[in-house]
């Protein structure tokens, strides 16, 4: 969706607002926040993209005027009574309507670790023909979809190369929709700057954006 | 970020708590697995880890090849992988091309590497700017590059993470790895500045 | 500029909400603010390109969590200090440093009924060349100017039809950075909401805007 | 806009009378102009204005082929003009289009025939959807179109103001050019309905 969160290319915001010794986190608070995040994707009950989205669903007033950590407690909120793990009366209380022991999938103490140090990649090892090759110019699509994208809006009908396949990957636009994993080939496409925003940018910069096979059309 | 300076909000306190508290109530999540993993990303993951691949890339030139060619495996020779960099990219950074890393659409960062990112990476100022205007960003962050280097912005979308190889200053050669280490700045691995060396 | 006022095509601002019975002003405030527009606009400190960039240079979250009154109030307010009309101090005491008699210019009770029938258009009785023709297909350029522009974001890069000249106006772009009136040729431009908005859209639909020489080249 | 329904932001109210008064005692600005004017947008302007322009057309064809090829001028021979309304275009919805006028950029309306616009024409929703979604806006006014129906949107940008001429209603024969015009809605003229009639 054009959202909120589509940052790229507006103006406006004024110049980038550097902390001098900053902490890894600032409140208590959001280091709770921080810590349910691997937590929460241990239970599988929503994927990643599918957590950006709930990021990318918060109102622009809401999603511009709050930190980063609460934009991720609005998407734990919104997932968990969407998926019908919680009600907003239980969220709203504080009170769990029926208690009851550990899952079998709960993060622990003792694997909380090896699950930071493994992580969860979503390259799928499966032979899926790549569509286009390094080298090759290459035209992202001018869609406008109304879930999770990764085609942000500047890049939209521009012109680019191809300079790396990256292998095959879960597609994050249907994975976010919960639509399927969808496997395809990601690979890194080199815009000019010229062609992303007109001729008075600089003539050698460039940006490079990872996109999949169902963004692009040969050009 | 002003806001970071304030009091907390009672409210979003209170909706932690709740969250944190039904979770833990209903057996879905332990509150002392939360404490480990901040824990861990408070004291044993952050930018030390990346310059520590960096200082290895600028000592021992057949790491870098191997840096540049596969960035994950690369990485995790040095122990480091994980969570928000298990695809890692490294783009190095030379006297004709100089790289820098955004992520447009959330704040994509490479966590095993560099730690979590800083306020200014996931606000609106950096990620609406750094594609459009990325001389712009250098400049406020003291670099003013000229027209002839080449800026390669890097829009990093989830999947792969990028971190920036910087160039090794002037005058380092008599350095042991663990003195380069010290002078590689977590900005430096973003690309919104240079590693820089003054002899003692 | 790509500011908080360049709205279009974009998603998450939720349902049109209608006002049953809506008043034509909804509070005091909003009726001094609106009648300071045309007496502002007839003593000419600024023009009302330059105005509605004082707007969109308003924050995100302000221009989005503010009324529209508000908008021209904070445009007021930053233009006559920028002008030199006023001083942040004035304003905030809310007193004049050396009150003065009537200015010749004053707005008048006699005459504030006769600016609002004229009105003042922007139209200019120059016979400037056109550049296009009725029925020829153009492309709306690529452009990203810091300034005021009338070229939104969601038409760039899009090749249209021109379906009318509207005859010589005043040139919105430059007028709005106060470099000048840059008189050119207005045009209605139809652009298919397929070529806007990808193949989704209904075949039929279209979009018309107005668009000035300097925007276009032939396509 | 649930705005319009709380009281007034005491700071905004500060800020005007503040605006007002310096300005005033500058010799710059008359507050019984500000009456005056306020007074006529309130009270002499407003879509009755418009719905007279309509009724005549549908009742007089030589008026209607006036309108459509110049609007300006049409429509000050009915006493109507000025300010943000000094060029007209009048667009004519037929059974085979549907015209529907926006401002993205701001909230550019036709002040002299149609008064001045309402809260949802000048907000953030109306403004991002009726370019890209004009079908669904038109289908939450409870104008559901067929898809052999085309919709012009017109998205006015300030120099040219635009004003929809709606279909006249089946079973108006007999109605007279006052009947008519008491019949036509500001939204109909704005293009985000239709003028409905039903014989009593």
């Amino acid at each position: 969706m054009n959202g909120p969160h589509d940052l790229g290319g507006l103006d406006g915001f004024g110049p980038v607002m550097k902390e001098a010794n900053e902490p890894v986190f600032h409140y208590p608070w959001e280091k709770r926040v921080f810590g349910m995040f691997p937590a929460l994707m241990a239970l599988r009950f929503f994927n990643l993209d599918e957590l950006r989205h709930g990021m990318e669903r918060m109102s622009f007033a809401s999603y511009l005027t709050s930190s980063y950590y609460e934009h991720w407690l609005h998407s734990f909120e919104t997932l968990l009574v969407e998926k019908g793990v919680l009600t907003a009366d239980e969220l709203s209380s504080g009170k769990a309507s029926s208690p009851q022991g550990p899952s079998d999938s709960m993060l622990t103490p003792e694997n909380a670790n090896g699950l930071a140090r493994s992580g969860a990649s979503t390259r799928i090892d499966l032979d899926v023909a790549a569509s286009f090759k390094v080298g090759q110019s290459v035209l992202a699509k001018n869609i406008h979809p109304m879930g999770h994208t990764r085609l942000p809006r500047y890049a939209r009908g521009k012109v680019g190369e191809v300079v790396e396949d990256h292998g095959v990957f879960v597609f994050a636009d249907s994975h976010g929709q919960g639509t399927g994993a969808s496997p395809q080939h990601l690979y890194g496409v080199k815009f000019l700057a010229t062609e992303l925003f007109g001729d008075d940018s600089p003539p050698n910069d460039s940006v490079t954006l990872d996109l999949w096979d169902d963004h692009l059309v040969a050009s | 970020m002003g806001a970071n300076h304030r009091d907390p909000d009672p409210e979003v306190v209170l909706r932690v708590k709740s969250l944190e508290k039904v979770l833990s109530d209903k057996g879905l999540i332990d509150p002392e697995a939360i404490d480990t993993l901040v824990d861990f990303y408070e004291n044993k993951v952050g930018p030390q880890n990346g310059a520590k691949v960096v200082a290895r890339a600028w000592s021992d030139p057949e790491y870098k090849k191997r840096l540049l060619a596969d960035g994950t495996s690369a990485i995790s020779e040095l122990g480091f992988s994980g969570m928000q960099g298990e695809d890692m990219v490294v783009v190095e950074n030379t006297p004709k091309t100089h790289n820098l890393i955004v992520c447009t659409l959330c704040s994509c960062y490479p966590w095993p590497v560099l730690g979590l990112p800083p306020v200014w990476y996931k606000s609106p100022p950096y990620r609406s700017r750094a594609v459009k205007d990325p001389r712009g960003i250098l400049s406020e962050f003291g670099l003013d590059l000229s027209e002839e280097i080449e800026v390669r912005v890097w829009d990093s979308t989830a999947e792969v993470r990028y971190m920036v190889l910087p160039e090794r200053p002037e005058g380092t050669d008599a350095l042991s790895e663990e003195e380069l280490a010290e002078l590689i700045t977590r900005d430096s691995m973003i690309g919104v500045e240079r590693v820089e060396y003054k002899e003692s």
